[in-house]
């Protein structure tokens, strides 16, 4: 079994117009900026976007809006140091927007990949952002039911990976990526540096292999923030 | 069952070594405590599946010789096994998280019977002693892919395979096909399709002793074994 | 707001002061993001709580140095935090399994209104902008006991302490303290409890620029705050 | 904060007759026989035991059940390779038994120690194990209705420790104990090794000290399966 891609552009193609994507990070901490890009550089359309935030700056998810290629945003807090991206679209109604408490929204990801079609929060009853769900009454408190979240696609960043998609993260960039990788039907890995199989001790395994379809190596990638404070833009 | 069934029927070796046959390479595999956990001893040369075990190891190797046993190393049969390159360890929530989730390409299981619409039962006799249910009914809803290992018949020689399951259900609807030391068959729209069966066998002494309608959908290949 | 009241508030700084000082030794503690991560700095001598992040770290430390910022560990604010020994890092689910699961003491937010039954409203001006929300929903379900830091009033003057929130709610009864610039309140059978309040600040003043009734339970004591 | 306990006595000190307590393992890898046998020591009586299983030989949780300490047990499979004492105080009726699917019995504790009240899984729809359980269709999929599962106090095992209860543990051992650490009113960790502050790698830390309240360190800590083979009885 060797799940190891050679280049960035091999990595995502095969997504679709319309697809459901899921994008690892918090703001710019474990943020696949080589593999958005290269999603961008492949052309898809209409896509659903899965993401704590909604881009900042002119990178990475932030370019992906610029471009044109989102047709919803499913996210906790599309606001940033410089969201004007999406603000510009979500204002002129170009952009869908399905705000998701974060919490909520992780645990949609892990509902998703651990076979659980629902499940009941306490998080948002009474609030806006209930309306329209069931809610339930249990022990004395009520709660809302919730749906679990599934992508067709997750792109994630990881620190190292082995050929069997065995993966670490660094850091706080763990963030969304181990539970988007279980909630797509294909996840491809940008990985630090790949390692022999055998070189991420199994005790420190944070995403097994089962829920990992493709790992790419990005050797020196590009942090959102730091590019941001460059001033960068892409394409 | 006649003599001459039993004298023409498969080991449990054998019938482990079929259904090894039909994993692919690289796939993701769960395998039921004891007769099921056999299939791993029979990977086809040059397929290597990764194995999962409930308890939390995926990628794990074979059992360790006699007395080097690691006793915090185990299958979810509590027998000792072995790391390989590229196990993983996790706990017992992202184990089920793998098998409810749809991540599990094949789980290979026991059972008591399994009925012509794919119920399952294979964790209670239904009389007396002390029910266990193990991860049976998680792994027969999360499984892309639900096959069964068994004997044709009990070992009174009463059909396993059913009309319907006289015994409580492990699953509704979930098995898709059945590895018996007589033959292989799948279950499709509420029907056994007889795929393999043991050559000299004739149809009429394999459906005697099968409790539901074998249909035919293409040729029945002969089921074919090597001593092992 | 009078001139006068303008003169005898709290700054933020002192605010965040005074609400530090009621989180115990060791306590696990979230502080929200922007003003309320102020509280942090004002650890009372001898006390260490423990500062979560939604973003998936406990036990962290303060900012770094400029120019020595790792991108990676932040807060959930994006500000730039630092390792103590005794730090973890986790994935969101494993996060907010913390917040959710009521693991957390204490958490400490910000506010646009607070009504008299706990309601709090923090994510939404109601009108027009990109609305966002963040874990400040989760938050308020989640730990044992949140709290509000916030101005006594609105930049223009009109009270935060409300019968009823006027803003998009959001959680249910959910505040127990209020921290402002000018008196800590408790959150006690649908009623705001006046607990402290500036020395040289009138009842009558109080209750003046306050949209609900200030109730007595006991003594109140001076809101005594030092220069921070 | 030091949530260091000196001794295996002042650890399960408190733990009340009636009391609900998870204890961590799957079958002997695990099984924190030390803490159990401080609870035997102990005396609380009437206890509700969740564990996967119902001890096996006559140490740990089977000796516990062997000295009348426990009036219902919680697990998946009760059946092992030496389950007398269960076996026989079952069929005489003198203990309760709820039988939950494993997988279910992981995700009913993790979404006690998450905070959520109820969720579905297609685990157990349409058997006996459903019964008097509510359904709910999704996505035209039927699904069984589950409840959380909280404890007083778990009894986990672990292996290297820190003072602010931060854990790892050692391989397949891993299994329920984080889970439990997590759904505890009161958490308690023997831990094989009790390190300095920082002697656990952040990266590295399962349980996150967050879920632990109490750590007390026992050395050399006998292994269930080893025991039994040398025909221990506790006490």
């Amino acid at each position: 079994m060797d799940k190891r891609i050679p280049t960035l552009a091999e990595a995502v193609a095969g997504i679709r117009d319309g697809a459901t994507v899921m994008i690892g990070g918090f703001g710019g901490s474990g943020a696949p900026i080589e593999l958005i890009h290269a999603l961008i550089d492949a052309g898809p359309r209409d896509l659903t976007i899965i993401n704590n935030n909604a881009g900042n700056g002119h990178v990475g998810i932030a370019a992906l809006i610029e471009q044109g290629r989102v047709a919803k945003m499913i996210c906790s807090f599309p606001r940033s140091a410089d969201p004007r991206v999406f603000t510009e679209l979500y204002k002129a109604g170009k952009i869908e927007l399905e705000l998701v408490p974060q919490g909520t929204l992780a645990e949609r990801i892990r509902a998703g990949g651990a076979g659980i079609p629902a499940f009941y929060t306490p998080t948002s009853y009474g609030t806006d952002l209930a309306e329209g769900k069931p809610v339930e009454e249990f022990d004395g408190r009520m709660y809302v039911q919730e749906r679990w979240l599934k992508a067709d696609v997750a792109l994630i960043k990881a620190e190292l990976g082995d050929q069997m998609g065995n993966l670490t993260y660094r850091m706080a960039a763990r963030n969304f990526n181990p539970l988007m990788a279980s909630a797509a039907a294909r996840t491809i890995a940008q990985v630090t540096k790949l390692v022999p199989l055998g070189g991420i001790d199994p005790e420190h395994v944070v995403t097994p292999g089962i829920f990992v379809q493709g790992v790419v190596e990005v050797a020196n990638p590009k942090q959102e923030e730091i590019l941001n404070r460059e001033g960068a833009v892409y394409p | 069952m006649s003599n001459d069934l039993s004298a023409l029927k498969l080991t449990n070796a054998q019938i482990a070594w079929r259904a090894a046959q039909d994993i692919e390479d690289g796939a993701y595999v769960n395998l039921g405590i004891g007769f099921p956990e056999m299939v791993a001893r029979f990977q086809p040369e040059g397929r290597h599946a990764v194995f999962h075990t409930e308890n939390g190891v995926l990628g794990f190797g074979e059992a360790p010789p006699e007395g080097e046993e690691d006793w915090d190393l185990i299958n979810a049969g509590k027998k000792a096994i072995t790391l390989r390159p590229g196990t993983a360890f996790f706990h017992h929530a992202d184990s089920f998280a793998m098998v409810r989730g749809g991540h599990l390409d094949v789980a290979i299981l026991g059972a008591y019977e399994v009925a012509q619409n794919g119920d399952l039962a294979n964790w209670s006799t239904g009389h007396g002693g002390v029910p266990a249910v193990g991860g049976a009914m998680d792994l027969v809803h999360g499984a892309r892919r639900v096959a069964v290992i068994t004997d044709h018949v009990t070992k009174q020689g009463a059909p396993k395979l059913l009309e319907r399951c006289t015994l409580p259900l492990t699953g509704v609807g979930c098995v898709t096909r059945v590895y018996t030391s007589l033959a292989v068959v799948d279950i499709a729209d509420g029907h056994f399709v007889l795929r393999e069966k043991i050559a000299g066998l004739t149809m009429e002494a394999l459906q005697a002793v099968t409790g539901a309608e074998l249909k035919l959908d293409g040729p029945v290949a002969d089921l074919i074994v090597p001593e092992v």
